[in-house]
């Protein structure tokens, strides 16, 4: 056998070894994360559209009218948790600021949009 | 008067370069009439034919070549895509059952399995290592590991795993009714996830980073950029940041991506070259690139059956084939194919969770073998 | 006469000769290609907006409608040229189809904007 | 200690300089308020002023001279800027009538003639070749040659590429109406174009990009970028991109553009050389950027003329006029003053496509004039 | 004391010192212009959102409709100061029209969705 | 064979290291949590993540390397975000009452307290301005003119002043209770503003920048790019241009500019020094950059309260408080506590023509600074 594939042989023995025990040890490290860190409020999907069981635009205008929702909530649901009660926006920088309106406003359209 | 500079054109093309143009055509014809990757495949086919025409990576002055050192060179394109990538992944699947990720590693002895065939027909072990990562099944993954280990064979690698990506649900479903019986593909499987609390899918990309770049540095940038995106997606605080991800900058480097990838697949490296002759190694890439889907396919399988027997039949062994990565349609495949044998048969959320598990796995593998070769070579 | 201006007067030849050369061969191509292919489909204009025949904001709004049914129409009649009764998301990578997805929700709600 | 850091803004500052900051203004004052293609006039007023203030693209640590580095030396501004272009040219009413093209190659005489006046000028031959360019009336193309053949030129030519074509609607309609008689004008053409199949729209932009690099390999990139940028428009299955190259790539390149370009209109190199006294090449380059769109019009009517008397009377001389590229505004020009004869006299898709032929004609006629002179200097 | 806390001293003085001239300089500039340049039109905030007094999405809708129809205005009351009666977008480059045109079509949509 | 490549992870990941992903994490957690400056400090967090995990800016090949060199070290990161800034202020409320521009200059005190008392304290002179210039309270300027003085402080000092900026509402308020009487705060302020003409607006940016360059060219490209972007706002006529500032360009230059800090918070430099031992800078960089915000704003209340008696109780001194820039929040906390001591006492206009004047000021004394200490050191 040429030498080249007695090392190919070293690597893959080596390699899907180490790839096991990483992901073996991603597994524990989930499980004691999902297990450590408790319901205290369920994670709300992130605004930005998920990827899974997406068929056709129809599905797509579904999903994007749920969104628009479920976005509208999470703003109303994040934790302002700010000694002073300040709006959020009082303790941005400028264009932060701007960012953040301009988002609201888009979340604002988007609910508008498909109510 | 000297115009070798509008003969230039002509002098220089040879019959190799006009059957390059039809091969970039034809990747042109397979993303638009079969919309194989067309976000990939059309800048790719399009660079191909520049590539042939005097604007390869390699000629001097030529645009695209700025492009290649600025973002081939520098690794940076398929990492910015990375970034995008991870902002449009929901992890939850996998946290809520984390011994799915199993069915991940197991989807990655493609890569391998290729590796040592490539070296046994005498491919350089980097070169052979370059074509095992298309088993990766996971396009910028390829890209960086090649850039690194054997630029030369970019063209046929990338043409190859996102080609091939494209023709998943034409490569597996045959493999699956081969490797499963109908009993095992009826297995049901119960769905009662953990909660995933926010703590968690934040934190989520933040441990993976760390862990993985310990064990796997050559690694480290891809999973790093991909988990960059994540935790952008999943702050929900950042929502320019995570839009800008998905959609300016993945864009902007997927076309660069493309045209760079294209532009070195000049004639004398993709097929014929003057002093060695016909590049038979790019017909080679694209079979051993096939072998390695087909090996991924048969490994995650039996890795499946083998959890269907450890558990005594609480696993469907389908979802053993979306360990390969090539998310998410590997996954959606073997939900179909679980429907079709039993229309009330979801294992939809299972399938996803391993499929995300297969991108991990992919990315780590990718970087494993990276290192090693790296130490070798 | 300036050796530079009979340089010159040899570029103009030469120039405009090549670029009406170049044009006919481009003229020939052109109708070459158009009898060709012939019509099966014809080509629906792409949902980007075209440049011509564009005055003022009304003709603007009109037109937004217009590529918004255009578009709309389009994603369905795109043919799915898969063997596998397979929607064309199932055959796209992770984030290809993120975009993809996205688009179509995009599309449903121009659609749905303007309808 | 050593304030010259804080005294250097007014030691080097000049009265020339005070000048360049009220030309900067003058542009910027088009711009806003003539509506003169803001995009990038204001852009190149705006840089214009930071040149003259100590941040020129010939100031060591200015960042306008690193975007100046990064953009134009590399060409990449321009290309970016076409490959938007192109995704947002409809090329189907040129496909409908291809004889249309001709108009486009007679509408770039007006390069060449300003060349051969240029010369005869004194201007040494790079020079007059960039000075001609302007006849492009293509603001890309322009740049492209001109930063290949004479750089320190920029500035001028592209003011005047670009403050010109905003000034076709005033340029035009006198020649039109001096060479032609109302007769003529009067002539209608039949519109019965054959209908272009997808096939052709999508093969087209290859077939131009191929057939281009061979005959003029130095427009390569600027007809690769076009074509490019109209691939992704045509393909309709990668809408992404071609947004992106819509609208990130194409506002972000622009924006670069001109601010780089106006950082080379200093003072000395614009107005006044301390040692070879004032510019007069600047006013000569704006007075021969006028002739040269005076002479595309002129040629071609003319031409217009001859196929209108070729063709027995069928063709109707006003669309020679949109010959010259100027895309669109030379095109609905020549349409608005046939309305103008006559309220029912619709020949806008044949000026249309003339106009497209004067876009591509353009480019070809820069690269042809860019390799040539390029193998004489 | 230090010699740099010597030299810190001097450049406190100084940059105080410029800081405040180069304001007062600016007070003057700004006073003068606002003499000067008096008011034919009124500047028409510009389209895009300006920072101050944003509070919560509310008020981010509210301001969003306002900008669309200043928008709106803005688009008509824009001068074509052209000698001839040309539309403005006759006058602008190809690309360029691409984008005015866009815009409007978006200020189209905008004012659309939110009447 | 040579698996160093494997071990390097753990080879090189010191206690220290850990540590700082402690600390990145902290970043994070603020930013997600509390949202402080989300949208810099979870890059910055996860910059310096990566930078602890080999990737750092000081790294051979490390991708963090290749934005920081192209983007830091080029001074553009910043400068592209003062384009977006520029074209989010509207500088009406200012141009309607010039004379608050000299709260403004009087919220500038801090930086020059600071810079005092960094040297009492030993500091050498380049780190103690770019410490003082925390004082600046703005982050592009702070960036900018600790790049060019003392790079290795940048992971300390933009942490300080993001940080810092995201706690005025609590930092300021006791200050402003403390230092001002009830009486004192219940002052109303008339506003009759003079109306301000579109030519005001769009001139103003031109004039600012000419100025500013003049007087203080080492505050050019600043002033420049806010200035910029300010007239792309105000032109109306390039609303692309405008728009993409303040999207595109200014949410890729976060993302990059916030990687590329958090990436030179290598625990060596950030730390723990295997030489040097501990980083006590570290600390006295956030204690002192703390200082500077409360001497800002302790100097700019009294200059309120100067005005106060100079104008025989006519001004409010609690919008002395928002000269410090930090816009807008600084004005609206100022409007708001006048509010809470009297529900009808509205000085929001007023106080935002302070805050866009405490803008301007502050990259002004950023320049001055600059200059200054380069002319020194
Ligand atoms: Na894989
Ligand atoms: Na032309
Ligand atoms: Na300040």
């Amino acid at each position: 056998m040429s030498d080249t594939f007695i090392q190919s042989l070293q690597i893959t023995a080596l390699g899907m070894g180490l790839v096991f025990a990483a992901i073996i040890l991603l597994w524990g490290l989930m499980a004691a994360m999902t297990a450590l860190f408790r319901e205290r409020d369920v994670a709300p999907s992130p605004p930005v559209p998920s990827l899974e069981g997406r068929g056709d635009g129809n599905e797509g205008k579904a999903r994007a009218a749920a969104i628009a929702v479920a976005t509208a909530i999470a703003a109303q649901r994040q934790p302002s948790a700010h000694p002073l009660p300040e709006p959020p926006t009082a303790i941005v920088s400028a264009w932060q600021l701007g960012m953040r309106t301009r988002q609201m406003s888009q979340k604002g359209n988007l609910g508008h949009r498909h109510r | 008067m000297d115009l070798s500079g509008l003969l230039a054109g002509f002098a220089d093309f040879t019959w190799a370069n006009a059957l390059m143009l039809v091969i970039g055509g034809a990747l042109i014809y397979l993303a638009i009439a079969k919309e194989y990757e067309p976000v990939l495949l059309l800048p790719i086919g399009f660079g191909c034919i520049l590539a042939n025409l005097g604007m390869s990576a390699y000629d001097e002055e030529s645009f695209l070549r700025v492009i290649y050192e600025a973002g081939i060179e520098t690794e940076l394109l398929p990492l910015l895509i990375f970034i995008g990538v991870g902002a449009m992944i929901d992890f939850r699947p996998l946290l809520a059952q984390p011994r799915m990720a199993l069915l991940g590693a197991a989807g990655q002895f493609g890569i391998f399995g290729t590796l040592l065939l490539a070296s046994a027909l005498g491919f350089p072990l980097n070169e052979a290592a370059s074509i095992g990562v298309i088993g990766a099944i996971d396009g910028p993954t390829a890209i960086f590991v090649t850039t690194k280990l054997a630029p030369h064979l970019l063209g046929p690698i990338a043409v190859a795993a996102y080609s091939y990506m494209s023709l998943i649900p034409i490569i597996q479903p045959p493999i699956m009714r081969l490797m499963t019986t109908r009993r095992e593909r009826l297995i049901r499987m119960d769905y009662a996830p953990r909660p995933v609390s926010r703590l968690t899918v934040v934190a989520f990309p933040i441990v993976v980073t760390v862990i993985v770049s310990l064990i796997a540095p050559s690694a480290a940038p891809l999973i790093a950029a991909l988990m960059l995106g994540n935790i952008l997606r999943e702050a929900l605080v950042v929502e320019r940041l995570s839009k800008a991800a998905q959609n300016e900058i993945i864009n902007i480097a997927t076309l660069f991506l493309g045209l760079s990838i294209g532009a070195t697949m000049t004639a004398e490296r993709f097929l014929y070259d003057p002093v060695t002759g016909i590049q038979w190694q790019t017909l080679m890439v694209l079979g051993l690139g096939l072998l390695a889907f087909v090996v991924d396919t048969v490994a995650g399988l039996l890795f499946g059956k083998l959890m269907a027997f450890a558990t005594g039949g609480k696993v469907n062994p389908l979802i053993g084939a979306c360990g390969i990565s090539a998310f998410p349609m590997a996954g959606r495949l073997s939900a179909k194919m679980a429907l079709e044998e039993d229309p009330d048969n979801f294992i939809l959320m299972h399938a996803m969770g391993a499929n995300t598990a297969g991108q991990l796995a992919s990315v780590i593998a990718g970087g494993v073998l990276l290192a090693i070769v790296t130490g070798m070579v």
